[in-house]
């Protein structure tokens, strides 16, 4: 039987994808252009059963999402870049405590409250480094309406599996379009749920590392009791003075991320076989990178189109690889050259030039199959 | 004579706290006269004599020295960011509501940094008790004045004498929507165990403002002789129970402080609430 | 059909012309056999000034959401007129609303003009279905999509009340289309 | 009861938590404890009227009164 | 005949805005029938009655709608983030204590991400008028419910209705410590204006909850047929003056908002006893 | 005649910086390890009628920071890791509204509440991309406490200059430890006061972009109106749609520091002329990268020691330079490696070591002493 | 006064500023404005008091009532 | 001397330990003619526990601040000399207080003991100056300040009544160090 297919907006999609993903709680504050996701789950969350609240602000709203998930949810919060920047201690927090949550970022123009209906791409370096101290960071990018659903699921399961924060960035661009989704029934995508302790409860450690990642158990849920901390701690996450210990956690929660990279990555390629021209692209960005790289295909040109939909932990490897055969690589963002400083630095002695737009308006397909044609 | 013998001989014997204590945690951080120890004694009396076990109890906690006692006890517990202790509480209890959440926090935690979560959390009246260790300073990080610094105190960052008008806690609890709001000191010990039970099982947002001291900071800086003359003069002496009040003539009652359960009213849960959205939204 | 068909529907905030482009978009993508994907322009405030949908629809994969060369616009304001014209083709149409566009863009595209906003006031009562009226002039002129599928589109996002008067509507379309076309 | 028979009271000290603050020192209504250098002491059991004030209000889980 | 000549006749003439907007802002944002705009007017009005003039006023917002206000008055204005207008406000009376301060913003913006700033700026006693253009919405992003929509209420964000309990603004500020406080609606005008008069002249922390209207939002969302309408029923028939309370039988007084000064009292003001301790320290 | 000498910590000499800029305003919010600095500014600003006040959190203290610079005042807050997080937003309406203001963030262990005494140097890249949004940032990482009173007198300097946040950088090891200081008599160091306005108030255009950096005027001081918001605007401060005028806007900001690197970027070099081994290092680890570099020479051991004391900007050019004729860059940090991966960008095809330690203690000169030996 | 010598006021509505809320025209105490499709207009000057109401409650700076 | 001369106090929090570091560096750096750079370590709770301050003095600029080898370590707590002698040069000193510290740690290096507490309280009435009586042995034992030096060091951070008291103390110091180098 053929799948239902629903025209739908990103942000409807976004939420489509947590629901599918299980996710059963939600906090968020209102703030354009991702109020949306907000709104839908307000609206679906009780029909099944699930937790909503809307939050004082977006710190209460991090906050309430980790508790959430301390509770046994799988949960969810979503905003943009003013809220985003709200939220940084608390998404450090939950790096640092290892509490497993997914935030969307609909990105729009900033800094500040910039341009708040324009679309923009200028929070993904604030994804990795926006919270102060060295933390883990997985940031998706998805380009099109199906892919923020499928995206969503990835972030859910990433999110649980490794027991960390995991982001969802797009534009407004991709969050407020509208495309046909086939819904995934279930059994479709392959959902991850949440490992759980199955020692004797004296026993139990939520940060034991006998593990590479422990099992954590919900409060009052599972007979476990346990304690969690934002600071530096031991196995048992009581705080700690130690400092091997203190050096040990720290690198582990990194660790996390560094030995698992196969499983994390993901890329979208085309071309990428004899491309001497690489266009490295995401988000909305990616669909007029993907428009320019065919067109110049068209012409004869040796175009290739690199789109990560892993865009941190960044694709160095790949990158790296694609270098050897690449004379320049270029980076079209809605910003004023951010993923554009990583590929820099992983193709070295490789031009790399930058597309950037910071004007409110979309890179259109044209402008960058002029900059191709400057380099064939 | 073991604390079980004497039990079995019916004698009066002296609470046995190990049940809720985390082995092998103690002797605490906090300093010498400090009172936030008596109050997670007085308050694990309090649980116990409503006769909670330790799985029921979630105790999370934001930062300062206040918001260390989650890591003492054998509860679920969450020792979590400056003022957003609340928040993460109010998480935890959305998805679990049979939980019974205790939140401990400091009066900068609470009432400085954690200001908005302090009153939004009191406005949904979600079922939870909230400790406030009022010390009227910053201990954690050595003695800046909080929004409860008694006017003209020296503290670090107050040298000519603190200048800002303070809040009542209570008042601004209640002005909030708690349902329950009360007061007590760490001085009346018996007392302050019986309002933290009457809190605990109070159903909705419960408040209880608990004067305590610091004498390392607050204690010092303003020449208070030791732990024991801080209470004697700011939470005996400075204090009156509701029960008195009307016995009292007005020149007792002046510049004192009330004591007591100050704020009952019966409102509807939070999350008995949201599980009528729920019905509603799956008729 | 090229690889992509492009169109654009501009008015004012309230004209319900966001609604129009995702009924187009739906009876060619969910009703219909192609492709479509629908993007719009926020104002700076959500509203008030003008606004603009646009829907691109293909056979095949879409990636460029937006209009890069339009082959047929919609402007019910001659604000959403003078502002977005500019990139219609040269052998795309124009299609304004008489009553409240009087100054007409000059390029070679065609220009269709028609009293959509009277017609839904005086021949069904409701200026509200304005905009499903312009969707069957939309449909007739440019055949990108069936008359069935728009016809689907609309009904079902319609309450039952309202079926008829939206069929009604949509009629009324596709016929002065037709006369619009025979004119010309 | 007859001063013989009385039965004292047993007060157990934890100098290992005690950290000397004098607060049961100084409320216990019967001037039972005092301080001697940085721990309590009893000083005079037969006083002790088993009122627990100075567990209730000692800080640091040091002190305890059996019957 | 023109404002001018009109004048010169000794006849009664409409007030002239102009000398406090700004040339070429208008039409503002607001949609048809927002109560913004209202107090606005109503505000110019009063500032007019005072006598202050333009250097003499500096504006602060958060974002919101409401916020926008001070983008179309010819003033020292500054519009800053979310919930954070009384905060660069102090920053800005501190540093120039002559400056008169007005805060315009909404109930979103001063009460829900804004709460914590909100209730420290009543504690403070800072002499500013705070605004609170309330709403029961967070209109800007389209219509979600705030800390003021009344319970079962039809927003973007409550669509079984909205469950939480509401703050009362006044009650919220006097209990934070505002020495002046009122609530005053957009369909009062004439007792809008001469509360916010009295709010500006008072020394200390005012704050003025003005009940006003978003139709596009709220009202549509909850079957109001106008802006006229929503006037008609939450401002009018939904507030009784305190000067009428005494007068009425409690059933008449039953789920109505007072209207008018709920609270002024003297109180020192922040800036005067920071300078007294400039004073001490210079000594 | 001799200068006053007086032996004095790093956040004491920060305030005393302060203080000789012209300080006049400090809000801020206590927190380890940058809390002395509020301590003595609490003492010392009312002596000379500067302005104080301890808000209610660090969102308030950079907010009201911000409102006491359009107020006139050289304004400053002081905070660490938490609180700099906090702070994002707030901060990005600095830059992207250019009001002038000074922020000291004190080092400690991260993330979230990490190790709150111990010393860190994990904020580096957080100082760069923390806030949502494109924006210029500033941030100089004094070694000594010396350093500490004359770069936080630079900062201001910086701030009035190019009308924008400018943060200090240190760790706690420089902020808590003593040193003599000689303390500078006025004249001694230059100081920078903010441009004024000219011309008649109506003709006032807070970001004219006739000039490169438009002068500020203060509210209520000079009869001068203006408005100021942290969306884009135009040349008079208000919100702007055009899509010219954004992109100008947003560009502009940094133009400012990018036309501006001479002034701006200050680094220390010792031995680099025939460096092969180049020590990158700031902050209490460029101390012990000295004591190292001073070593290896000793052993005849080729090499030099590039401290830079502008941070943000990144020493790009200087790097590139040294890349040509270093083998290796070895950068040590106390964190999991932030600022070498700057070094690596800029310094392509060069390897690029870092040495990182995340477990509250220093980086001892031994440990860089033997990594020097690794590659001679 | 006579009704003759009655003076009429003068209403000036800014039809670019007019949103068509209507506020003015459902609150004027006697009647004297209505809505002409989005804007308003004037229906009977002879009623208006010049109680002004009809400008204090404009949110639009669009109406004006001159002696 | 060498190019930089290591010292550590250590004991624990209330004894001191920091203020006697800080003295000291300002001897030699302020009241002499030396380099002095003084670090702490604060414990997680910055209460409690065992605590310690370093001075590192040298006749040149000194850059890395902490201790690498000690030259001379006064312990007053059996914690504080358990946990820190470890890096105490071969021909170091130790200094350690008799009444507290019982275990004495083994290692090449000198140790000297002396009731320091003890002298303040029994000869000197104030157990709060046990810390200036161990800068008095400290000088005197390693000689890498003058008594002049460290005597001004410590009266300008003394408020009058408590001079000669100070003083004393200091001279106690000086004194019995002395007679400790001699019995060695
Ligand atoms: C975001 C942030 N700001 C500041 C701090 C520093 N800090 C830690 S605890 C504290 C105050 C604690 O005071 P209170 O809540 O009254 O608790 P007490 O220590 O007095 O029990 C502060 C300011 C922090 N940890 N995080
Ligand atoms: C940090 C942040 N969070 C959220 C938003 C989005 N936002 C803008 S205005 C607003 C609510 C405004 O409501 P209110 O203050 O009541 O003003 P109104 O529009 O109703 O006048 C929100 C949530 C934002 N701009 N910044
Ligand atoms: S500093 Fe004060 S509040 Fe903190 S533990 Fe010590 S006495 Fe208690
Ligand atoms: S039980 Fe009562 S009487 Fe006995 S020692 Fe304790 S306080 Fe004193
Ligand atoms: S109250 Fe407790 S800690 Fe204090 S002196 Fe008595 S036993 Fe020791
Ligand atoms: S959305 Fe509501 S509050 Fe905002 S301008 Fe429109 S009517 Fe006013
Ligand atoms: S002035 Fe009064 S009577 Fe005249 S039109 Fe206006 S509201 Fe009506
Ligand atoms: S109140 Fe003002 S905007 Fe509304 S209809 Fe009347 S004149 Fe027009
Ligand atoms: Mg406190
Ligand atoms: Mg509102």
């Amino acid at each position: 039987m053929a799948k239902v297919k629903r025209f739908m907006q990103g942000n409807e999609a976004c939420a489509e994808g947590a629901l599918y993903a299980g996710c059963n709680f939600f906090a968020g504050y209102p703030i354009t252009p991702s109020t949306e996701i907000a709104e839908i789950l307000g609206y679906q969350l009780p029909k099944i059963g699930g937790k909503w609240i809307q939050m004082e602000d977006e710190i209460a709203s991090i906050a309430a999402t980790i508790g959430g998930s301390l509770g046994g949810c799988k949960a969810l919060t979503a905003t943009s870049g003013p809220g985003l920047s709200l939220k940084q201690e608390g998404l450090g927090y939950a790096a640092m405590a290892e509490i497993p949550c997914v935030i969307i970022n609909v990105m729009r123009g900033g800094p500040s409250t910039g341009y708040p209906t324009g679309p923009s791409q200028s929070d993904m370096m604030t994804a990795k480094w926006g919270t102060h101290g060295d933390h883990p960071v997985i940031a998706l990018t998805p380009s099109t309406v199906p892919e923020i659903l499928t995206e969503t699921v990835r972030a859910f399961n990433l999110a649980e599996k490794y027991r960390m924060p995991v982001f969802v960035f797009y534009d407004e661009i991709v969050g407020h379009m509208r495309e046909p989704v086939e819904i995934p029934e279930p059994g479709d995508l392959e959902i991850v749920d949440r490992a759980k302790p199955t020692c004797k409860p004296e026993d139990y450690k939520p940060y034991d590392s006998n593990f590479e990642i422990a099992p954590l158990a919900a409060y009052g849920k599972d007979g476990y009791r346990f304690h969690v901390t934002g600071l530096n701690h031991g196995d048992d996450g009581f705080p700690t003075n130690d400092s091997k210990r203190i050096d040990q956690g720290c690198r582990s929660i990194m660790a996390k991320i560094e030995n698992n990279l196969d499983d994390i990555l993901k890329n979208e390629t085309v071309d990428m076989d004899d491309a001497e021209i690489v266009l490295f692209a995401y988000g909305s960005t990616a669909r007029s990178a993907s428009f320019a790289q065919r067109k110049a295909r068209e012409k004869g040109i040796k175009a290739g189109l690199f789109r990560p939909l892993t865009m941190w932990p960044f694709p160095e490897k790949a990158i790296r690889e694609a270098a050897k055969k690449a004379k320049v690589f270029i980076v079209p963002e809605m910003n004023l050259g951010q993923m554009s400083l990583e590929v820099e630095r992983c193709a070295p002695g490789i031009e790399v030039k930058g597309i950037n737009r910071v004007d409110g308006e979309p890179i259109n397909p044209a402008q960058i199959l002029e900059c191709i044609e400057k380099y064939k | 004579m073991t604390a079980e013998a004497a039990k079995k001989q019916k004698l009066s014997v002296p609470f046995d706290y190990s049940k809720y204590l985390r082995g092998g945690k103690l002797p605490h951080i906090w300093c010498p006269g400090c009172g936030h120890g008596i109050i997670l004694k007085a308050l694990l009396r309090a649980i116990d004599k409503i006769g909670l076990t330790n799985d029921e109890i979630c105790m999370v906690s934001g930062i300062g020295c206040s918001s260390r006692t989650p890591g003492y006890v054998d509860f679920n517990t969450m020792h979590t960011l400056h003022g957003r202790a609340l928040s993460y509480a109010t998480g935890i209890k959305m998805a679990n509501p049979d939980l019974n959440l205790i939140v401990t926090t400091g009066d900068g935690d609470a009432l400085a940094i954690g200001g908005n979560h302090f009153i939004h959390t009191c406005r949904r009246n979600i079922d939870m008790t909230i400790l406030v260790y009022s010390n009227s300073i910053y201990g954690m990080t050595g003695g800046q004045f909080s929004p409860t610094t008694p006017e003209g105190s020296k503290t670090s960052t107050s040298p000519y004498g603190a200048m800002e008008p303070n809040f009542d806690c209570c008042e601004l609890a209640k002005a909030s929507g708690a349902t329950f709001v009360a007061r007590a000191t760490s001085y009346h010990v018996a007392e302050l165990e019986r309002t933290i039970k009457a809190a605990i099982e109070h159903k909705g947002t419960s408040v209880v403002e608990i004067l305590d001291q610091c004498p390392i900071y607050f204690g010092r800086q303003n020449k208070y002789k030791s732990a024991s003359h801080m209470m004697e003069m700011i939470e005996k002496d400075g204090t009156v129970s509701v029960k008195q009040v009307d016995k009292l003539p007005p020149e007792k009652l002046e510049g004192k402080l009330l004591r007591g359960i100050l704020h009952q009213v019966e409102g509807e849960e939070y999350c008995d609430k949201y599980a009528k959205i729920i019905e509603k939204a799956q008729d | 059909m090229a690889d992509r068909y492009e169109l654009r529907f501009s008015g004012s905030g309230g004209q319900g012309m966001i609604l129009a482009g995702i009924i187009m978009a739906e009876a060619a993508s969910i009703y219909g056999d192609k492709n479509a994907v629908q993007s719009q322009s926020y104002g700076p405030e959500s509203r008030g000034g003008a606004s603009k949908a646009e829907v691109v629809i293909s056979d095949d994969a879409i990636d460029y959401p937006k209009a890069t060369a339009i082959d047929c616009m919609l402007a019910m304001t001659q604000e959403a007129c003078t502002k977005y014209h500019d990139d219609i083709k040269d052998d795309g149409i124009l299609l304004v609303d008489t009553e409240l566009v009087h100054e007409l863009p000059k390029g070679k595209f065609k220009i269709y003009e028609f009293p959509i906003i009277e017609t839904a006031r005086e021949e069904l009562g409701k200026v509200i279905v304005a905009n499903i009226i312009s969707l069957g002039l939309m449909t007739a002129l440019t055949k990108i999509v069936s008359e069935k599928a728009i016809t689907d589109a609309v009904l079902s996002r319609v309450p039952k009340p309202f079926l008829e008067l939206n069929e009604k509507a949509l009629k009324i379309g596709f016929e002065r289309a037709k006369e619009l076309k025979e004119k010309k | 009861m007859a001063d013989a028979a009385k039965k004292l009271p047993r007060i157990e000290i934890n100098e290992k938590f005690c950290k000397g603050c004098s607060i049961c020192v100084d409320f216990c209504p019967t001037d039972v404890l005092e301080m001697k250098g940085p721990v309590v002491v009893v000083k005079d059991l037969d006083a002790c009227t088993r009122c627990q004030l100075c567990d209730l209000r000692c800080p640091d889980f040091a002190i305890q009164v059996f019957d």
